[in-house]
């Protein structure tokens, strides 16, 4: 266990993020985490990793992390600087293979809620709504999830369904009219990784990371997540990731500084 | 085609496209005509209580804010604003009390920078109202619609969600290939805002790096108002027409404001200034705070030259280039994310 | 009748044209006569006609006269290079007061045929088709028809309808789904220039060109021309208006040279 | 929404979005890869018989001619073309018989310089059949709903005429101003040929001027071949990305053919060749004359260079390049109007 003092669980999460993508793929970025871990992917295995903007910004050289989708950093040195029209249509045309999302809440299915906490007439807690979240998780192939894990997070049911995951479950998405063959692929959060169930599209683990227990994992969800028999563990930062880690972002914006 | 399904939001900035077409051909000269003027002449002219308004560029990229803070300063109410990735301006807009109903894609929050006090004040506490939700690509959509002058555009997003529950979407049957599908209700703004790197004096702008929206936003809006870094001659439009992104027949006002993004970046030219954002996000937790912001800034300044000698001046503006040229360091600020 | 020979049916079509543009409106305009008489406008009363092409140039300063509505010389010095689907955009949003048209045939009710000689499956002569005829006819305020007029080419009935007129009459239009208010204004030939009568939206004589009888213009079509009891002669051109003309087509490519 | 009426022309290019979208998947590479190839094995690799083909430009503008004399010179059969304002090159498409179905905005034309002779003597024949109508703005909307990935594209042009009922077109109730409108289906060609100014060896792209319907085609097609007056470096496209018309991943073909234009048109940089023009309208007037320029300007010689330099070489293309910038007057060519 003297592993885990020396990578913070940023780095962890920027790492893991990383290691789902695969060269040769094209994504869909946010700002912040799943940034990083796109840069960190094209600096390690996969340099031909397309990253596209949903401003405009298609395979750029960035020079700095970008603190908005829409940042110049995001077109700097690009192969096309264009617009949201172009690149949510490429997004619907099938062109887009992984899309990175956030969530301040997600239920069994991978559906998501950023839109409200409470009623949505007059919420407890508004939050930012959809921006591209429901478009890229309705329409890339496959939905990658970074979030914060906890009872609260991992909820039976959310308040606001932002952005479908498998909505109520196998063939739910082509019977909503959604692409055939998409859906959420991955959620990553500060205690493992996990996959959606191919029969039942309900939540199932795939990796803890080092040192967090099952019963953690199942203890920090309201819903009961899918254990398999065997659960390896995540691989953790090599030495080398966290050195490109602090190169992608020196100023510890994201990945705070130790 | 069957109506499937209908979401329950209010439709905002839809118009009959005949009635629409009306208007233009009464409205929007084709005549190739000097239209500077000041910003605030600009505002008093075009933007009215209870207009449906919409700034171009993204979150904190482009954002016309010399025309922010005159609809600020003019006291404008009860605005409903496009809540396209609107990020600063929306926030200061609602916290000013101008703003108070909103279509949402994302607002509320200034992405890496965390979530908005004032905005989300004004709606937990029931002073603004959100009307109706949609997404990033959806309100794109919804601009292209205007855009081609038609009532509505299908899509395939939105679909299972609440996000078309309390859109005003509808659902329909395809009629070739049987599956579901959303159609998008066209958005036409009554005021669009854009601030760009050039124009001239007629209003032909051009913009550099990506567009964002902005190209559809201009042709969906009844009045556009741009604020332009310089007013330059004709003849650099014409050498290079394919970048002009906005012809001046869709455009009303020209107003010539050196550094209008200001706090926001402008691409190639400044960056984001940080310290000015950080101040916003933190005076505006508190109503007193934000009554602060607005009088040392919007009402304690004659123009928007004065506003900028405050923020910091020439030092600051050329500190600002000089980041988003990488030519210096980019400066830290809050975590968090998207 | 010494002037008739002053000036070519060419010339006087190109003048009559031009005259019933208007100044500080916009126009979509085609190759040949069209594009001379919009450049001929913009040299005399309409200084401030915007011309627009359907390939996507606005606003040009045309240097010579452009051979296709794609050629660079219909962006040349242009306020905006853009593209068809912004320009055909514009169109339908209501942006555009004029477009020209050309028609292989005509019936009472100012609908165009360019499509075919015979029967469609099997042409005896296959025309181009619409091009952006039916674009510009659908969706354009006003429509000019510039055509050679006779028996054939006036038509009771056309074997094709490529670009609608009044279609059936009063409120036909409107009934099909066409955006309000359109429609065909003025049909300029070598005989004379027509409206539309406001009742019936059946053709009807404006003017008769210089030395041509209200029998002959009968006699060129083979449907009944509503002819009013006054029916004046078109203006003829000036020699400045000849002048510029020669300045426009110097080549003499559409204002055959005399 | 109810459907008030079909037109009862032949539905080409339409696919199921799902199926065109695990096409996309499984077929366009998302890498930054070398695709130069020579144009013979651009159209070995991608042309097939019987597939559904369209060219970039329009009319006698940025034609990809090359690609079209290859085809020619590989004897493909059975193509369907889109007739979009396509005029050289259907025309010689058609008459070298490679071409045998059209769906017309407007084909058998030349704009100024007459009608076809080889395209209508074909279609007056039967030996090529139109199996649809549409209109320019039509097709360019047809391809701009295969770009967004949609099944269809509300439209208002088309309503009551012939043109809608030999299209593939749908008329319905809008559900908002419940006035018909029309709907048009998406297109997605097989095959789009591009001729552009500079490209890099990935496939970016770059146009100059007006864009024509190029943006939407690319992006619509499930093939794109891309010819360019020269390959330049990355560096070059990523100066200036907003320039970027065709972003690599849609490219599968690049091809450097400097004056690959010829005879049409390249803006800036070359003016038709209209006496080559004027040879092809003349010749084409007969089967034999047909058969003899294809035998001199295709089978008799082994590549494009060697064309070049039969239609006149050095001199010509100066003369053209001349002409294009104003530094030559005009030729002069047969009258009538479009």
């Amino acid at each position: 266990m003297a592993e885990i003092a020396s990578y913070t669980p940023t780095e962890l999460l920027a790492c893991v993020a990383a290691h789902v993508l695969e060269d040769g793929k094209s994504i869909f970025v946010g700002t912040g985490l799943p940034m990083i871990a796109s840069m960190l992917a094209q600096r390690t295995h996969a340099p031909n990793l397309l990253i596209i903007f949903e401003a405009g910004g298609i395979g750029p050289q960035v020079p700095v992390l970008p603190i908005s989708v829409g940042d110049s950093r995001t077109f700097h040195r690009a192969v096309g600087a264009s617009s949201m029209h172009d690149v949510m249509s490429a997004l619907q045309n099938g062109y887009v293979d992984y899309g990175f999302l956030g969530a301040a809440a997600i239920d069994p299915y991978g559906n998501i809620n950023t839109t409200i906490i409470g009623d949505w007439e007059r919420p407890k807690v508004r939050l930012p709504g959809s921006g591209g979240a429901n478009d890229i998780g309705s329409l890339c192939w496959r939905t990658i999830i970074m979030m914060r894990q906890d009872k609260r997070r991992f909820a039976n049911k959310l308040p606001f369904i932002t952005t479908p995951g498998y909505l109520t479950g196998p063939g739910a998405r082509e019977a909503a009219g959604l692409p055939e063959g998409t859906g959420p692929y991955r959620v990553i959060t500060q205690l493992g990784v996990y996959g959606f169930d191919e029969t039942t599209k309900r939540l199932k683990l795939i990796s803890r990371h080092p040192g967090v227990t099952i019963e953690e994992i199942q203890a920090n969800s309201e819903f009961e997540i899918i254990i398999p028999a065997e659960v390896p563990e995540s691989t953790p930062p090599t030495p080398e990731e966290q050195r490109i880690l602090r190169e992608i972002d020196p100023s510890g914006m994201v990945i705070k500084v130790r | 085609m069957e109506i499937l399904r209908e979401g329950q939001g209010e439709l905002i900035g839809w118009h009959d496209p005949d009635e629409h077409r009306r208007w233009v051909r009464e409205n929007k000269s084709r005549e190739l005509k000097d239209k500077t003027m000041t910003v605030a002449e600009a505002v008093e002219k075009f933007v009215h209580d209870g207009d449906f308004i919409a700034c171009g560029g993204f979150g904190h990229i482009r954002v016309p804010m010399s025309l922010i803070y005159e609809i600020i300063r003019q006291g404008k109410r009860n605005l409903t604003m496009a809540g396209k990735t609107a990020v600063h301006d929306i926030d200061i807009l609602i916290g000013a009390g101008c703003v108070n109903r909103v279509e949402v894609a994302y607002a509320f929050g200034h992405e890496l920078r965390g979530l908005s006090p004032a905005g989300r004040r004004a709606v937990e506490s029931g002073k603004c109202k959100v009307v109706a939700e949609i997404s990033n690509a959806g309100y794109q959509w919804r601009f292209l619609a205007g855009a081609m002058g038609l009532p509505f555009i299908p899509s395939r997003n939105l679909l299972g969600t609440d996000t078309f529950e309390k859109s005003s979407a509808k659902i329909v049957r395809d009629p070739w290939s049987g599956k579901p599908i959303c159609l998008l209700p066209a958005a036409y703004p009554d005021v669009a805002m854009f601030h760009v790197p050039r124009c001239d004096k007629y209003g032909n702008a051009q913009i550099d790096g990506i567009l964002v929206e902005d190209f559809e936003l201009a042709r969906a809006a009844r009045r556009v108002l741009v604020t332009t870094e310089e007013i330059v001659d004709e003849e650099v439009i014409r050498s290079k027409p394919d970048q002009t992104a906005i012809p001046f027949f869709l455009v009303d006002a020209v107003c010539e404001v050196p550094y209008g993004a200001h706090p926001t970046q402008m691409p190639y030219l400044y960056f984001f200034d940080e310290e000015h954002i950080r101040e916003w996000l933190t005076v505006s937790k508190t109503e007193e705070g934000t009554k602060a912001y607005f009088d040392r800034y919007v009402f304690g300044v004659k123009d928007f030259e004065e506003y900028l000698e405050l923020v910091g001046g020439v030092r600051k503006l050329s500190y600002l280039k000089r980041v988003e040229q990488l030519r210096a360091p980019m400066p830290v600020q809050g975590g968090g994310e998207e």
